[in-house]
């Protein structure tokens, strides 16, 4: 990685490799998204996000996308087609608006990287209708995507990635004594209060392979 | 975990090719995990697509056939079916009148049956989606994830199916089943929790004198945790709130629905419906029809939950109409 | 004992109150604790009686109506009902051809049946026993009370109640049930025991690894106790003693029965059912009519049980034929 | 009760104050019962036997038999009637023919006595198609009704009932060891090895309870 901010860029294939490394923190990380999701939720966030990174492993192994575009569809469209439940459809909106604003093109920008991100997250809310604060994947991405959006316009891109990361963790942490507003955990009202929210807790994982793999 | 299965990732696609072995009658899509009527499409028939997560047969796959369900679309263990599963299972029971998706609120559910929604408008197929939530342990809010689908489910696509037969079009029938899940509010309790295949363990725990009370249909906890109560008490609890929230008067006629959750044996079942059926009599409401049994389980879960939909006379024709299905079979 | 019941004591007597006020069509007698068709006499046909400890719903009560059963005698919960219901409801269904009493094969309820039989004859009612024992995990002696009857009743309640209502003689109808019961065998496992209400604890005690093989349907332990198993294992024990027993062939045809015993949901039944035709095409044997599902039970148990049984033509035909029941509807 | 064996005699009320003796005894083994019929049977034996006697008791309550007889058939059809089960017609079958054989008279002498148990016994016998050694109430009821048999032929009334319950509650033991071939117990073939027999326990009851009542 370049060390003048305004020139570093992430490639398509840095993109591919970050989704690997999140596939493999899924794997890793599958009883804990399980065991957070049977308190609160339906016991299956795991598994969920198991198969579809498995899925989605599989598509890129047979087909290296071409650019930042193809990536953000193929990991999308297998997301959609193999998860299932809320998390397919929204971590699937969040990849296929991710790849449409990132564009046809071999690589990104500090700038273009965190512009695609924002429009992942507007995705996942349009589709979910949740906002900050009702216990969702939400509560992690909406301050880590401005912690990105500030730190690639102050910074580099591993100084981005390193706050985003810290603001994910934080809202993950910040969910726990949130009563749901939306999603399964919605359903157990009060009782919902004193968990972590197991969707946040994916996402920060999606953050942390990103400062992994793209911050370095 | 006690469970007759194999591997816990191959629970569902074996079981339907179990469905498949067991019934003739239907289509068994074992890739797309559809389970479509056997004579679809129909041509002139508004269809009707369901699905969801698997658990709680006999819904939806048993209640494919003539007079309910056209199709229906089978998810992983409590996971929400997939878009690509919902477009198939639309294209291949469009008869040229439109298709019905009727979908529980769970978020998973409503978001994958837009997507299918969608997709299948882009494709030039008239679509319908009605959310189904009736469940009243749940608070309703425009501010959040709303009532679950529940109980209503099972007696939306009965009514629907029906009134799809008989030759009502696509607005007609989604008006039903908007009429139906208007009338209908369910509660259940658990006795125990179900254990989901791939966790191995059970969702929740409860001790020997405990229940939950207000539970969803996927091990979800629920609202409150009692000691358990009788089944007198039980009933109390689950009919209450039913006719508070449906604001039901003496005279008024219902279908009354006992549900069991899986784990629950039907003589259980019975000794409730009888519990139902003094404390709405003692209210003056009038159980013109009852169903009793388990047809939206959760896994093995012990418990059960009562369903009551305030019923008209067009309600009652379209519930004693024919239906030929696994799960629900009569007048045929 | 986590249990949706009031007072032990009273849940069969609530749960028939119960099933008064949900089917209408039959006609339960709350004293004697019977289960009558509600057009009963049937002049001319021959009526048929079965019944047996509570606690295996919808056995029997479950299968009163057209094509079926003319009364259904409950007992206690696991218990033989007894003489003076069996006479009531014999006199009650007695249409003037004769009375078919299937029993199922325990000292209970086959002491209790022919002391009936004999107050039935005294009373110049014509009546003929059929004696059910299909259960292969039983070894056959006449030195001992010899097998069990399990899931073939249903099989033989259906069959024979189709052949009365063809207009068989009483004659007929009793070589019918024994031609069931000679070419029908079964066999069952138990992941879990169930509780007697009154007992109010487990009847048996399996560790979280092990599985009963060869259970009946009272809670009694098995031949056998087991390391849990796959259900294409279990399917495995279970097909095969019946298969041997059955001395079945390539290219015999059957009808395959996979029974729930009450606690284990639908979608484990149908997994179960997918290894049973694997195992039964492997043989050459034809699976030409199947049943899946919970039909006679042990209260709350997880396990299931298999029966097969040997169809030919006319078999095929009375298994068809119309039936409407609570517990098992088609045709009509 | 008179010293001399030859004129002593047991009378219609003292037969009733035996059942309810019995009676008293079956609620207070109830658990016991159940227990043992719960390792080789269907758990019911000890509510199938209080359902019985409870309902005996009414009977008896509401109407004191005139009789032997009456005593034998009004405690019989209420056993037939209200138990099910094995031990609903097997016990009311002993108390039939128990009645049938001691006769339209209002009190018994020690033979008399004897041979209306023997009577029962066969009544078992034939009903059940048992024999000694099967694991049934008859390893108890077999031995027993013989000591009864000899003691009155050979002294009191008092010592006849001493050496049947001996007799039956030896007869109760030696059901531990042995393999049920009848009932419910023979389903389980070896595994009903090293039980005692529910039926048999309560067969005991009944000469326990003669002992006691008719014995001293
Ligand atoms: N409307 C929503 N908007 C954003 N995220 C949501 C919404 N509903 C649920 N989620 C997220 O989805 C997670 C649950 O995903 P998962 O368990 O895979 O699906 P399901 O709830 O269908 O079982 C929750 O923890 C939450 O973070
Ligand atoms: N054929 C028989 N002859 C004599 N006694 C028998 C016979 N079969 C069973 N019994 C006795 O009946 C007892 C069981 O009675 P119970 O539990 O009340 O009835 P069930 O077996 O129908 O549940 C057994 O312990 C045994 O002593
Ligand atoms: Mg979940
Ligand atoms: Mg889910
Ligand atoms: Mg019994
Ligand atoms: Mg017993």
């Amino acid at each position: 990685m370049a060390a003048d901010p305004a020139t570093e860029t992430v490639t398509t294939d840095q993109l591919v490799a970050w989704f690997r490394a999140f596939a493999v923190e899924i794997e890793a990380h599958n009883e804990e998204l399980t065991a957070l999701d049977s308190a609160i939720g339906d016991g299956d966030h795991g598994t969920n996000m198991r198969r579809g990174c498995r899925a989605v492993l599989a598509v890129l192994d047979a087909d290296a996308p071409e650019d930042v575009a193809g990536f953000g569809r193929a990991i999308a469209m297998r997301l959609i087609s193999a998860v299932g439940g809320a998390s397919g459809p929204l971590y699937g909106s969040f990849f296929l608006a991710f790849g449409t604003t990132g564009g046809k093109v071999g690589e990104l920008t500090g700038e273009q990287l965190a512009a695609a991100w924002r429009a992942g997250l507007d995705a996942v809310i349009s589709r979910g209708k949740a906002q900050l604060g009702d216990k969702t994947m939400l509560d992690a991405m909406i301050p880590a995507v401005e912690a990105l959006e500030t730190g690639v316009r102050q910074g580099s891109i591993t100084e981005a990635f390193a706050a985003a990361v810290t603001a994910a963790d934080e809202g993950v942490k910040a969910t726990i004594p949130l009563q749901a507003r939306k999603g399964r955990a919605s359903y157990l009202g009060e009782r919902s209060i004193g968990h972590q929210d197991p969707g946040a807790t994916s996402t920060a994982l999606l953050f942390r392979t990103a400062a992994d793999v793209l911050g370095p | 975990m006690k469970k007759l299965i194999n591997d816990p990732e191959d629970v569902v696609s074996e079981a339907l090719a179990g469905i498949a072995l067991a019934h003739p009658e239907v289509t068994v899509d074992a890739d797309l995990k559809l389970i479509v009527r056997g004579d679809a499409p129909v041509s002139g028939k508004v269809g009707i697509v369901s699905g969801g997560g698997s658990g709680h047969e006999p819904l939806h796959g048993g209640f494919v056939g003539v007079g309910m369900l056209d199709a229906a679309c089978a998810g992983e263990m409590f996971t929400s079916p997939t878009p690509d599963q919902m477009l198939e299972a639309t294209k291949r029971v469009d008869g040229g009148a439109g298709v019905l998706h009727i979908v529980k609120n769970y978020t998973g559910d409503v978001l994958n049956f837009e997507m299918a929604a969608d997709l299948a408008k882009a494709d030039e197929i008239e679509v319908e989606a009605v959310v189904i939530d009736d469940d009243v342990a749940v608070q309703d809010s425009t501010f959040t994830a709303g009532r679950r689908g529940v109980g209503a489910t099972v007696l939306a696509e009965k009514i629907c199916g029906a009134a799809a037969e008989s030759g009502a079009t696509l607005t007609e029938v989604a008006d039903r089943c908007r009429q139906v899940n208007d009338n209908a509010r369910s509660m259940g309790i658990a006795l125990t929790s179900c254990t989901v295949p791939a966790a191995g363990k059970p969702t929740f725990a409860l001790a020997e004198d405990e229940m939950e009370l207000g539970i969803g249909i996927h091990g979800e906890p629920g609202r409150e945790r009692r000691k358990l109560g009788t089944a007198a008490e039980v009933a109390e609890l689950l009919v209450t709130p039913v006719v508070d929230d449906l604001d039901l008067t003496s005279g008024d006629r219902v279908l009354a629905f006992v549900n069991g959750m899986g784990g629950t044996p039907l003589i259980e079942l019975y000794v409730v419906y009888n519990e139902v059926a003094k404390l709405l009599s003692g209210r003056g409401i009038v159980i013109e029809r009852n169903l009793v049994g388990s047809y939206i389980t959760s896994l093995e879960m012990a418990g059960c939950s009562v369903t009551l939909l305030k019923l008209d006379d067009e309600l009652t024709t379209l519930w004693d109409a024919p239906v030929n299905t696994s799960g629900l079979r009569w007048g045929v």
